[in-house]
């Protein structure tokens, strides 16, 4: 395997781990962290997130990753699974979104 | 029980005194007196 | 047989309009709305800046001086005064004025029931003080429990009304539930969103055959009020409005009215895109889509747990003058809206014989009430006998987490996000209705209701959200932990876990709330046709700053079933504080409450 | 109609079909609850009215039925893809947990039709009336004449199930179609259904739910239960100890697929593609792939499947028009001027 694809999924691990423990500890998803899949919805009773929910996990994604998200069209797209969080984080640290 | 319960307190009270009506007929006065307002309830279980 | 009417026999009210009800209408007269940028505290960090501040001198900038609840019981006593003045109301025997002051978290600082106490000490109110905090349908409320203190004779004159001030705190949090407009509020018309007010407003009640001998004005009758829960949601309103048109059934069912009988509805219609569709949702299937709505909110603003109130005296102003408010700034209806939202500019004029005013809140509480012009006699149905048919006694457990406990109790209960007193609370009310062998179903969940007393809402919450304004900023402010902080936020809970939609209320006086809900529970099940069943519940949570406080909840299950319970809650009596009220029971044993 | 206008009925306006896909039971009695709580591995924490997504397990574990749980009062309603009426009747009963368990096939009694698309809500108003706007996803609306309304659709757009009982069906389907043409309502096939649930990854029994995975594998733990028992739980526990090896993922791919197809990397194979859809909305093919947990992640480029070039990534790859279209704001007769966003996302393209 080529090294930026090994350093990439080592990075892209990382992430999921970092964001999956905002989702337990900051928005108390009430499961271990390996049993948050990865392609669960949020919301939509997938990981029990509720519409309050919504800007509390930007704003905890913004604080534990320190960036500023103020593209609404963006949030929203973003928040649709545990990836497609990660995906957001990749994309705000430089858009290292995709590896070869 | 740790504390004070403003709140619960009287109604705790209340609780346990039904339980004792339902073993035994009689008749209580609870009362609670705040700087707010007085209140009393009387709880009866009559031997008919 | 006929019940005494209740004559309104004063107004008083500041807002965002101005001090005293003069000043009020020159504005709604001149369609002239109180909403303007924020100067009291800094809203630069926010996306708006709107809100319907009041124009007082000496509110204005000095934010360190003047505490939030110093400002509430400042509006407070200004419109109290008023309106006792108004009234003419006789002060030689304060022991039988009552004070029931509707709040929300305007002035959470310290207790609400402590806010209530400086009001009424101020006006040289001597009799009893409840303060009601459902959140936003606070001083709806309010109004119902005063003309229900009347009603059972505990009082001779009550003040009902509310009082709420806009704070930084209530500001970022409504923020960061995206529910703030960025312009002005328009209610049922394109532009979502509200903006945030403030205010105090009260009414002067009294049995009106007395008020009219003593000579006291006459405004109009509070001919009847309704109460209900969504049991839906913390803070959305359940979206077929099925919980708002069983309050309005309730208050036309009270007031003795029919459908066709009511000539207007202020609606509670605060802009946002849940609230505004349901509510119509309600209106429609209750009085039909012909009737005339529209929302003081689009003047005032959103003054919280002041707004019902406001709004209500809005209305009456505008009757004197033979008139209904519009709905300003309506530029485009929406949707789904009510067909005559009386989109103008200025008031039109309309006389009506009855109006309905309706508001409803965060954790799914609604209220409404009717106001007729005339005095209009009610019809009494025969009181009804108390019976409790279940109690529980809750000392939260060492061995178990509170949602293990929760979840054996009630095994479809979602626990996540749920804070100790919500906990506690919906444990101590399932308990009950298991020792009463009550499975609740169908139409009777409708006709059991809640009724809560306790002092604060949730510590562990109030922690969290403050947590989140220190660590983060107060525009990143928690919203998840926001809307748990209205006094009513536990009992909300225990509605939408256990499928209580009957009448509900939250209420305190400090030491003693719990029992102050059961009487008042007791008043309104006995007369009322809308509830069969009232669960009773207080509790209390440890609250690092007070480490004297304890822990624990409790709940009686009232009932009118004679065959539920032999034991019975005989009678009842609520009054001042150092007043002798014994009902003169038969020398029964006696028990004092702990707390 | 061919699949791809189907498919744009569905993405872009309304589609309806007769759902005898969907079998309903209807559970009551006092061991409802109990029964429905062993038998289904999510936690049935509902509210009156309120929709949990579940699967059902054999005792090992691997999935048979794609189902929800809809609470009704005190009862509750089964809705199932995968196995037959008589089928998860008998299977329900041989799990029951005490004695007083009420089981009604609907089949007989209702039929179902299936109602999608971003304008969906705005057709069923007309036919059932005003709450339907309101409601969630996951919830149901108890409508007049015994119709139940279900919001829980598969395939990102809004979707509705119509439980009709048999007296009301030629009412309402014929007020279904009469309103239809005003939202150029389209009849559309199960493929079609299948098709828009793949390109948002939905779970479909009929077609990765074939390969004998457990949830572990389907990427589907969030529908289990963490802390209880349930039929399959052991065995689900079990493999997770002994460590799971692989996990469902989705991979676009610039041709056609087969499926079956070989995922390689380097040249070197790390899955299987389990079921795939040509999406001309992206003007790609996207597939479901088992991929080595390893590698099962989003954003891995240079994959080849069937000779042509491939790429995971994170699912759902459309931008759905529901997740603009609001019924407070927008209407389908001003669809045009309402410029809504593309149907694809940025990161996907």
């Amino acid at each position: 395997m080529n090294p930026a694809l090994m350093a990439y999924l080592e990075h892209r691990t990382r992430l999921l781990s970092r964001v999956r423990r905002v989702l337990i500890e900051d928005l108390h998803v009430q499961r271990e962290p390996d049993a948050i899949d990865p392609d669960a919805p949020l919301f939509g009773t997938g990981l029990g997130l509720d519409s309050v929910d919504a800007v509390e996990l930007i704003v905890c994604l913004e604080t534990e990753f320190a960036f500023r998200l103020d593209d609404a069209a963006l949030a929203r797209s973003s928040m649709r699974t545990v990836n497609s969080l990660v995906d957001l984080v990749l994309r705000k640290q430089g858009g290292a979104y995709v590896a070869a | 029980m740790r504390g004070e319960t403003p709140a619960s307190g009287t109604l705790r009270l209340c609780a346990e005194k039904v339980r004792a009506l339902r073993l035994a007929p009689g008749q209580f006065l609870i009362t609670d007196v705040s700087a707010a307002a007085s209140c009393a309830v009387v709880l009866e279980r009559s031997t008919a | 047989m006929i019940r005494t009417p209740i004559a309104i026999t004063g107004q008083g009210a500041v807002c965002a309009l101005g001090i005293g009800l003069d000043a009020i209408w020159a504005e709604l007269a001149a369609g002239r709305d109180g909403i303007g940028v924020i100067e009291r505290f800094s809203t630069q960090r926010f996306g708006t800046h709107l809100g319907g501040m009041v124009p007082l001198p000496g509110t204005v900038g000095i934010d360190d001086a003047l505490t939030t609840r110093a400002i509430c019981v400042k509006y407070a006593v200004l419109a109290g005064q008023e309106a006792l003045t108004r009234a003419e109301v006789p002060m030689h025997a304060p022991r039988r004025i009552a004070l029931v002051l509707g709040t929300s978290m305007g002035s959470h600082l310290g207790g609400l029931h402590e806010a209530s106490a400086e009001v009424a000490a101020a006006l040289g109110i001597e009799g009893p003080v409840i303060t009601i905090s459902t959140a936003c349908a606070s001083s709806t409320n309010a109004l119902g429990v005063g003309r229900d203190l009347l009603d059972d004779g505990r009082a001779d004159v009550v003040l009902a009304g509310g009082a709420d001030v806009l704070c930084p705190e209530i500001f970022a949090g409504f923020h960061a539930l995206g529910l703030l407009s960025a312009g002005k509020c328009t209610p049922f018309s394109e532009g979502l969103g509200t903006t945030l007010g403030e205010g105090a407003g009260f009414l002067v009640l009294e049995r009106a055959p007395e008020a009219k001998t003593r000579g006291a004005p006459f405004l109009a009758c509070l001919s009847g009020y309704g109460l209900s829960a969504d049991g839906y949601h913390a803070t959305s309103p359940e979206p077929t409005g099925a919980g708002v048109a069983r309050a309005l059934r309730s208050t036309l069912d009270d007031a003795g009215l029919a459908a066709a009988d009511v000539g207007y509805v202020n609606a509670h219609g605060t802009g946002t895109a849940a609230n505004d569709p349901a509510e119509w949702r309600a209106i429609t299937e209750v009085l039909g889509d012909q009737v005339p709505v529209s929302s003081t909110k689009s003047y005032l603003a959103h003054a919280q747990g002041a707004a019902g109130v406001l709004e209500l005296i809005c209305t009456l102003l505008a009757m004197e003058h033979g008139q209904v408010l519009p709905t300003l700034h309506f530029t485009k209806p929406r949707r789904q809206g009510p067909v005559d939202p009386i989109a103008q500019d200025r008031p039109r004029p309309l006389v009506f014989a009855h109006a309905l005013s309706t508001n409803s809140a965060f954790g799914g509480a609604n209220a409404a009430v009717a106001i007729s012009r005339a005095v209009t006699p009610r019809r009494a149905s025969p009181k009804r006998p108390i019976f409790i048919s279940g109690v529980s006694s809750l000392v939260p457990s060492k061995e178990e987490s509170r949602g293990e406990g929760l979840k054996r109790l009630i095994p479809t209960a979602d626990t996540r996000n749920l804070d100790p007193s919500s906990i506690d609370l919906s444990t101590a009310i399932a308990q009950a209705l298991h020792d009463a062998g009550l499975t609740l179903s169908g139409v009777a969940r409708e006709r059991t209701g809640l009724f809560v007393g306790t002092t604060n809402a949730s510590p562990a919450s109030w922690e969290e959200f403050r947590a989140s304004v220190r660590e983060r900023g107060i525009e990143r402010a928690s919203a998840p932990a926001f809307t748990r902080l209205v006094l009513n936020a536990a009992s909300g809970v225990a509605s939408r876990l256990l499928g209580l939609r009957g009448p509900t209320t939250t209420l305190t006086t400090g030491a003693g709330s719990g029992l102050l809900a059961a009487v008042l529970a007791a008043i309104y099940l006995e007369s009322r046709a809308d509830a069969d069943r009232l669960v009773v519940a207080a509790v209390d949570e440890l609250d690092a700053q007070r480490p004297t406080q304890g822990e624990g909840a409790a709940s009686l299950v009232l009932t009118t079933f004679a065959n539920e319970s032999t034991i019975r809650l005989a009678r009842w009596a609520v009054a001042a504080r150092t007043h002798s009220t014994k009902p003169s029971p038969p020398s029964p044993q006696q028990g004092r409450g702990s707390g | 109609m061919s699949l791809r206008d189907e498919v744009d009925a569905i993405r872009l306006g309304t589609a309806w079909c007769e759902a005898s896909h969907v079998v309903v039971l209807r559970v009551s009695g006092a061991a409802a609850f109990a029964t429905l709580d062993r038998v289904c591995p999510a936690a049935l924490s509902l509210q009156d009215t309120q929709l949990r997504p579940t699967v059902l397990l054999r005792e090992d574990g691997t999935v048979f039925a794609d189902a929800t749980v809809a609470r009704d009062d005190e009862r509750y309603l089964l809705l199932a893809e995968g196995p037959t009426a008589a089928e998860l009747e008998s299977w329900l009963r041989q799990h029951a947990v005490g004695s007083d368990l009420e089981l009604e096939r609907l089949d007989h009694s209702h039929q179902v039709l299936s109602l999608h698309g971003p304008w969906a809500w705005e057709l069923l108003a007309a036919v059932l009336g005003p709450d339907v706007i309101g409601m969630p996803y996951l919830s149901f609306l108890r409508c007049e004449g015994g119709t139940l309304c279900v919001r829980a659709g598969k395939t990102g757009e809004y979707g509705y199930e119509l439980l009709v009982p048999n007296a009301e069906l030629e009412a309402v389907r014929g007020e279904l179609l009469e309103h239809g043409p005003r939202w150029n309502l389209a009849k559309v096939s199960l493929e079609a259904l299948d098709h828009c649930a793949l390109e948002n990854w939905f779970f479909t029994i009929r077609r990765e739910g074939a390969f004998g995975l457990t949830p572990l594998e389907l990427g589907l733990q969030w529908r289990l239960s963490p802390a209880k028992d349930f039929v399959g739980a052991a065995a689900v526990r079990a493999r997770k100890a002994s460590g799971v090896k692989t996990r469902l993922t989705c991979v676009l791919v610039e041709g056609e697929v087969s499926e079956g197809a070989a995922v390689l990397l380097e040249g070197k194979e790390i899955g299987k593609v389990l079921s795939a859809v040509p999406s001309h909305t992206l003007g790609r093919w996207v597939a479901a792939a088992s991929l080595e947990l390893s590698l099962a992640m989003p954003g891995i480029l240079g994959l080849t499947v069937d000779g042509h070039a491939a790429r995971t990534t994170s699912p759902p790859v459309i931008n759905n028009r529901s997740l603009h279209v609001s019924p407070q704001r927008h209407t389908w007769a001003d669809r045009e001027s309402a410029q809504f966003p593309p149907l694809t996302l940025g990161a996907a393209g």
